[in-house]
């Protein structure tokens, strides 16, 4: 019964999840006006006309929320697939071959570790110049360490099981073991590391653009609309309070739907 | 023991390096360079190289390295540019405020994670572990930045009892160490709470998860059986116990509490090492960006070590062993 | 008769710690081979010897007559395909991320057979071992222990053993049907013209079923004989023992 | 170009900080405080060179000259100078009667040193290059210690607003290492205000100089309080924290509404303009200049990023300077215009609705640095403005010094279309740097504009010390470039800044700033 209960939090949390991606998806059919369009009265408060009031440039902000939702989903999901690539591939490596493999790896995942990581995006994002896909690429470039610790670890635990041993008995050969015993074992927890990832992710990318770093104009992501409203958070409220409360909404359902996963998992 | 703890201080020393080495040529091979910040109509380009030359800056990379690693072997950091100051001298002023802010946070962290992941795995399941969770998910949801603006709005606008920003007024310069103080914890209260609310809600969650894990094992239930009462087996079985991985999340939450004080000093206008940091990465003042990374790190990495000390001096099987 | 396996002397210690000193024993193409003792005597480890998943500190092991421990890790797997093991805990014997299918295919594909026949022996292996086609799609958490079993063994049999290594193999099991898989496990036996090693710690089963018993005691080796020979006459304090808390 | 300096430090005293005094206690009556947007670098006028620190080295120092309200050159330190015939010497006479902070007396050796520091190559000054004239450095002498004279290798207009650079006390200074020393974080100075704390990012306190020799400032004290975060300086303005503070254009309304606070607003010396890579293809073409000039709505831009508290910009010179000059090509927004220019220059519209020729789309790319808000919104309403006339403009943000890297490349042809930005003048309308053929590649015409006129024009008027012939030679050379659009010219900002009502004394409103005269600025009593 409890189980039930936390079940259909988790699946409210993706229906809304799956209902921004459809909204993201065919952007252009939700949005009433076109985002860029500067034409209209700058900040006007919320109405029947522009349901979320219009920003500082007068463009709706209602229509700039809903393409920002295909900004900053996709780079959720860009840079976490990136993230867990890298930890995936490095963590199998290091669990599967041992030995100096294994510890070069790990000591390189303890140095990236060591780093206040935030520097290491802001020079990163200089050397790169910001747009949408350098952001993916240093947001996934930066956190694919836990997932490398993670895959390691899940990896050696499963070497242990046995019917990795019953693999070896019929005669099944290394790279067999590896593909068709060992990797399916390990990606249900890196599912559940790259759900919670791809929360952490869209954090990161509003916190980049909030310095300034992230996703760049034209082009509204979530991030940015936040930081365009720093300036008027007084005059138009709604500007801070809309993609705030949406990035909030999205990475609370991403969290649930993670969680419930996660209790789906480890039972 | 000493000798586990040697062998960890000894395995610092190529990490730091690591770091050294990826943030030097990392921040050397962003475009740009500190002498951009002087241009305006009137520089010539001659003087701006005539600069470059006097910090060095046209060796090559791997030579100003290693030369860079080799003052800081004797305990120099360098001259930071344009302020012309001594990193260390730098840091050492800044240090204290970012230390201040990161340890007054992660107490009260630790004084509310603590109650409140216990409680929720007590009542795992029922209405108070569910209010519990919700919080600690919005926590762990809320983009800092904004949290951090919606608190200055509220209580230094729209309230008007708390400062907005900075570490003390300075129109109180001339007043006793009490005044000072007490205006010291005002500032602190927004940047503390903001830092709280954000941080709070990862430990609850791993508090909650041990200690139900804690809850279910045998040495409780015989606590239990033995007819002690609750509030002993969950405050001084169960939690002594559900602590103690919480050592090494702590170790590991260390990087996280940084990068959060970095942005929220840079809002609050707070003085410490963060801001100085990311001024320092905008305008390439490398020896100071080397130096604020260096010592970031083995904070960090100290943090790690001092919560891998801890954790086996405080090894849960000897206590165990011990009580049961 | 001929031994089809042979272990000579076989001696290993886990980390300081002897696990076995000493061993040899055959097994006779074509018997059931018991190997009796208490848990964490050694039996499984010298299993997994056998089949090369652990590598012995000193000693020779011979099967078929050819000695295999001083093969590379690639031919000792290519020399030991007919020999193969039923596990203790067939659940966990199956990765539970493959499908009946797919693990029963799975050593035919590794012996390169050809496309075409893999699916009719499929349904063949699995008729061997009383099960229907509709296994197929099942994922082991889908199986009961019983069920997991009989697919364990279909698997073995898809690798064409000549011996197989059966290591405590209804010990996970219920009562009703420790009796069913051995009766399958027996009526393999003949039809396919199978060598058992069987090891377990329950006499009355090695009693029933065995031709010749070895009794493992702290690594050694402290008995061998007829199954007879041991129930009636054992020559040991500690066989007696096992003999008496058996009954 | 210490004109800059004076000009950057009276603008940002009367426009970024702030002074503010508790008003509640009636404690500190006689505290001024200041607001700061950026953390003080080094207190030392040759080696600093950004606003916050020039600001506070505003009042901690002297100069010879200094710039008054009406923006003209007055005595300072010099009580008076004359200029030999040739234009080639300058001979400056001392006041008698200032004094270091320390007590020492200031004469001309000090300030014959503060200017040789400067040339010193191993100081990290970069004000270097505004003492050496093609080539050859600027001779200092002091002729006992209250003469100093100044040695041109050749007449040079733009010389005498450039010593208004703040001297340096020779005393404490000598045969130290400049770039290192401890003075820089502890100045002394002859100003009207003595340094007396600096705590790090937090803020800069100084108190009055009762031997200031233009007269003892009323105020007591000032504090400089660093404020970064724009938002976090205004509510501190709000709460009575501060007296000055700089105001975004998008707050006028509210800080016209707060209680007991005077807001003024002012031209500055500065335009913010779109420079067009002359060495690309596209806009090599004059026609396609000026069509984009007719297409940009200045109004708009003005309208949406200041709420109309700009003013739009038809010229390289400000409106302020003396030798601005209204009669030039406006380009007022007309789309027409701009089509048929654009039509005429063989770029017709394509199917996409974007303009073509040869099978080569109309497109380029804007860059703006980042962090800068005004621009970055300009970018993006210019890319809609243009869209209208079937031009495509990408706009990439970049961090301010990798901007600057790819406009100061060296190689010929720089690797930019279009970028935003803006030039902060002096008070002398010499822009040989910007727009002479020679400053590029390296220099600051990076655009590449080269035209022999405007050339030959900017030789003269640096070397024409007659004030009328000069107004004339850069009236032409701004109807030229006006006319060329090698600028698409933007707005001019104006200043806002809030002052709390109990402060007095400011002077007339700007660019130089409220706080010309600081030592006249009060605190009202009884407030």
């Amino acid at each position: 019964m409890k189980k039930f209960r936390r079940n259909k939090l988790a699946v409210a949390a993706l229906s809304v999840l799956a209902l921004m991606a459809v909204v993201a998806l065919f952007a252009p059919f939700f949005a009433p006006y076109d985002p860029g369009d500067i034409g209209k009265t700058a900040l006007e408060a919320p109405s029947m006309l522009h349901f979320f009031g219009t920003d500082d440039f007068g463009r709706d902000v209602f229509s700039r929320a809903v393409y920002g939702a295909r900004i900053s989903l996709s780079v959720g999901l860009v840079a976490v697939s990136i993230s867990v690539l890298v930890g995936f591939v490095l963590g199998i490596i290091s669990g599967y071959f041992g030995g100096l493999t294994e510890s070069l790896i790990m000591r390189f995942v303890d140095i990236m570790l060591s780093f206040p990581s935030i520097f290491l995006i802001l020079a990163v994002q200089a050397i790169l110049t910001p747009n949408i896909y350098n952001v993916m690429v240093i947001i996934g470039l930066t956190s694919w360490m836990g997932v490398a610790r993670l895959v390691r670890a899940e990896v050696l635990s499963v070497k242990e099981r046995p019917y990795i041993e019953a693999a070896h008995v019929i005669g099944a050969s290394g790279p067999r073991i590896m593909f068709r015993h060992i990797l399916p074992n390990v990606i249900a927890p890196v599912i559940v590391a790259g759900t919670l990832g791809m929360a952490g992710a869209i954090l990161t990318e509003s916190a980049l653009s909030f310095l300034g770093l992230g996703v760049q104009p034209p082009l509204s992501s979530w991030g940015n609309m936040l930081q365009d409203s720093q300036a008027y958070l007084r005059d138009a409220p709604w500007m801070a309070l809309i993609p705030g409360l949406l990035i909030l909404l999205t990475v609370l359902c991403i969290y649930l739907v993670g969680e419930g996963l996660r209790e789906e998992i480890g039972r | 023991m000493y000798k586990h703890v040697l062998k960890r201080l000894v395995s610092i020393i190529p990490l730091l390096i690591g770091v050294s080495i990826i943030s030097f040529f990392v921040m050397h091979l962003a475009p740009g360079d500190p002498t951009a910040l002087f241009v305006d109509p009137s520089v010539s380009p001659h003087e701006l190289a005539r600069i470059r030359s006097n910090w060095g800056l046209d060796h090559p990379v791997h030579v100003q390295y290693f030369f860079w690693l080799k003052n800081v072997l004797r305990g120099d950091l360098g001259t930071a540019y344009i302020i012309n100051r001594p990193v260390t001298e730098l840091i050492a002023e800044r240090i204290p405020a970012t230390l201040l802010l990161m340890a007054t946070s992660l107490f009260f962290i630790l004084l509310v994670s603590i109650p409140l992941g216990v409680l929720s795995a007590y009542k795992k399941g029922r209405g108070l572990d569910n209010i519990i969770s919700v919080l600690s998910f919005l926590g762990m949801s809320i983009p800092s930045f904004w949290l951090a603006l919606m608190l200055m709005l509220l209580f230094s606008v729209k309230l008007g009892f708390l400062p907005s920003s900075g570490m003390s007024d300075p129109l109180l310069a001339d007043t006793s160490l009490p005044g000072k103080l007490a205006d010291i914890v005002r500032h602190m209260v927004l940047p503390v709470l903001t830092m709280v609310i954000i941080g709070f809600a990862g430990l609850t969650r791993y508090i909650r998860s041990g200690t139900i894990e804690v809850l279910g094992q045998n040495y409780i239930k015989a606590a239990r059986a033995k007819g002690l009462s609750e509030r002993t087996v969950l405050f001084k079985h169960a939690l002594r116990n559900s602590l103690l991985p919480v050592i090494t999340i702590l170790g590991m939450t260390i990087p996280d509490l940084f990068a959060g004080a970095f942005i929220i000093e840079t809002i609050f206008a707070w003085p410490g090492m963060g801001r100085l940091g990311i001024g320092a990465v905008f305008s390439r003042n490398y020896p100071l960006i080397m130096g604020i990374v260096f010592i970031s790190s083995l904070l960090i990495i100290l943090g790690n070590l001092a919560a891998d000390v801890l954790y086996s001096v405080a090894d849960p099987r000897i206590r165990t062993e011990g009580k049961d | 008769m001929e031994k089809i396996l042979e272990f000579q002397k076989i001696e290993k210690s886990f980390s300081g710690h002897k696990v076995l000193s000493g061993v040899s024993i055959g097994v006779l193409d074509g018997e059931i081979f018991g190997l009796v003792g208490e848990s964490g005597s050694g039996k499984t480890t010298l299993a997994r010897i056998a089949l090369g998943l652990v590598r012995p500190d000193s000693g020779r092991i011979l099967y078929k007559g050819a000695e295999i421990s001083v093969l590379g890790q690639k031919d000792l797997r290519r020399a030991l395909t007919d020999m193969q093991m039923i596990f203790q805990d067939p659940l966990a014997a199956l990765n539970p991320k493959m499908t009946v299918e797919s693990a029963v295919k799975e050593p035919l594909i590794v012996r390169n057979i050809e496309k075409e026949s893999i699916m009719p022996r499929l349904i063949s292996l699995l008729e061997d071992v009383g099960l229907s086609g509709r296994f197929l799609t099942r994922y082991p958490s889908e199986l009961s222990g019983g069920e997991a079993q009989r697919v364990c063994i279909a698997r073995s049999l898809a690798a064409d053993p000549k011996l197989l290594i059966l290591d405590e193999p209804v010990s996970s099991l219920d009562f009703g049907l420790q009796n069913e898989i051995l009766e399958l496990l027996m009526a393999l036996k003949e039809r396919k013209d199978l060598t058992y090693m069987l090891i377990t710690h329950d006499l009355m089963m090695a009693e029933q079923r065995c031709s010749r018993i070895g009794v493992m005691k702290s690594g050694e080796i402290i008995e061998t004989g007829s199954t007879a020979d041991i129930f009636k006459r054992p020559e040991q304090e500690y066989t007696k023992q096992l003999i008496n808390d058996a009954i | 170009m210490k004109k800059t300096i004076l000009i950057v430090i009276s603008v940002f005293l009367s426009a970024c900080l702030g002074c503010s005094g508790s008003i509640k206690t009636g404690k500190n009556i006689g505290t001024l405080t200041f607001t700061l947007g950026g953390e003080v670098s080094i207190i030392n006028p040759v080696l600093s060179s950004d606003t916050a620190s020039s600001a506070v080295e505003g009042v901690i120092f002297s100069g010879l000259t200094k710039i008054n309200e009406d923006l003209e050159i007055v005595p300072d330190i010099a009580k008076s100078w004359t200029v030999s015939a040739d234009g080639k010497t300058y001979t400056f006479y001392l006041r008698d009667d200032v004094y270091w902070h320390d007590g020492e007396k200031l004469t001309a050796y000090d300030a014959k040193f503060t200017f040789d520091l400067i040339l010193d190559p191993k100081v990290n000054s970069v004000r270097r290059g505004d003492y050496i004239i093609d080539g050859i450095p600027i001779r200092f002498e002091a002729r006992g210690p209250k003469v100093l004279r100044a040695m041109l290798p050749k007449p040079f207009a733009p010389f005498l607003g450039r010593v208004g650079m703040g001297i340096l006390p020779k005393h404490l200074l000598e045969g130290k290492d400049i770039n290192t020393a401890q003075f820089n974080r502890a100045p002394v100075g002859s100003g009207p205000f003595i340094f007396k704390e600096w705590i790090s990012a937090d803020r800069v306190v100084v108190e009055r100089n009762p031997r200031y020799f233009a007269g003892a400032p009323k105020i007591e004290k000032i504090v400089f309080k660093i404020i970064p975060d724009e938002n976090a300086r205004f509510i501190a303005l709000e709460t009575g924290q501060t007296d000055v503070c700089d105001i975004p254009a998008k707050d006028y309304k509210r800080a016209k509404l707060l209680k007991r606070t005077n807001v003024f607003e002012y031209d500055s010396l500065m335009y913010v303009y779109l420079g067009l890579n002359q060495k690309r293809e596209i806009f090599s073409d004059k026609k396609v200049r000026q069509a984009l000039a007719y297409a940009t709505d200045k109004q708009q831009l003005i309208q949406l990023i200041f709420n109309g508290l700009a003013s739009p910009a038809y010229g390289p010179m400000s409106p302020v300077g003396w030798t601005y000059n209204d009669n030039v090509e406006k380009y007022d927004h007309n789309v027409q215009k701009a089509e048929k220019l654009l039509d005429e220059a063989g770029w017709f519209m394509g199917k996409d609705g974007l303009r073509e020729k040869k099978g080569k789309k109309l497109e380029f790319t804007i860059l703006v640095n980042q962090g800068n808000k005004e621009r970055e919104k300009a970018a993006v309403i210019l890319q809609w403005q243009y869209k209208k006339i079937g031009v495509k403009a990408n706009i990439r943000v970049m961090e301010w010094s990798s901007l600057l890297r790819i406009l100061n490349a060296k190689s010929t042809e720089k690797d930019f279309d279009a970028v935003i930005i803006g030039w902060s003048l002096g008070i002398d309308p010499d822009s040989y740097s910007i727009w002479h053929s020679t400053q590029y590649p390296l220099g600051l015409n990076f655009i590449g504009y080269s035209n022999r006129d405007v050339d030959w024009l900017l030789e003269k008027g640096r070397t024409t010390l007659n004030r009328r012939a000069r107004k004339k030679i850069y009236g032409d050379i701004q109807q030229i470039i006006a006319e060329e659009q090698p600028y698409i010219f933007l707005w001019y900002p104006h200043s806002i800044v809030a002052v709390s009502d109990r402060i007095g004394g400011l002077s007339k409103p700007g660019p130089a700033g409220l706080f010309v005269d600081i030592e006249k600025v009060y605190v009202k009593e009884n407030y």
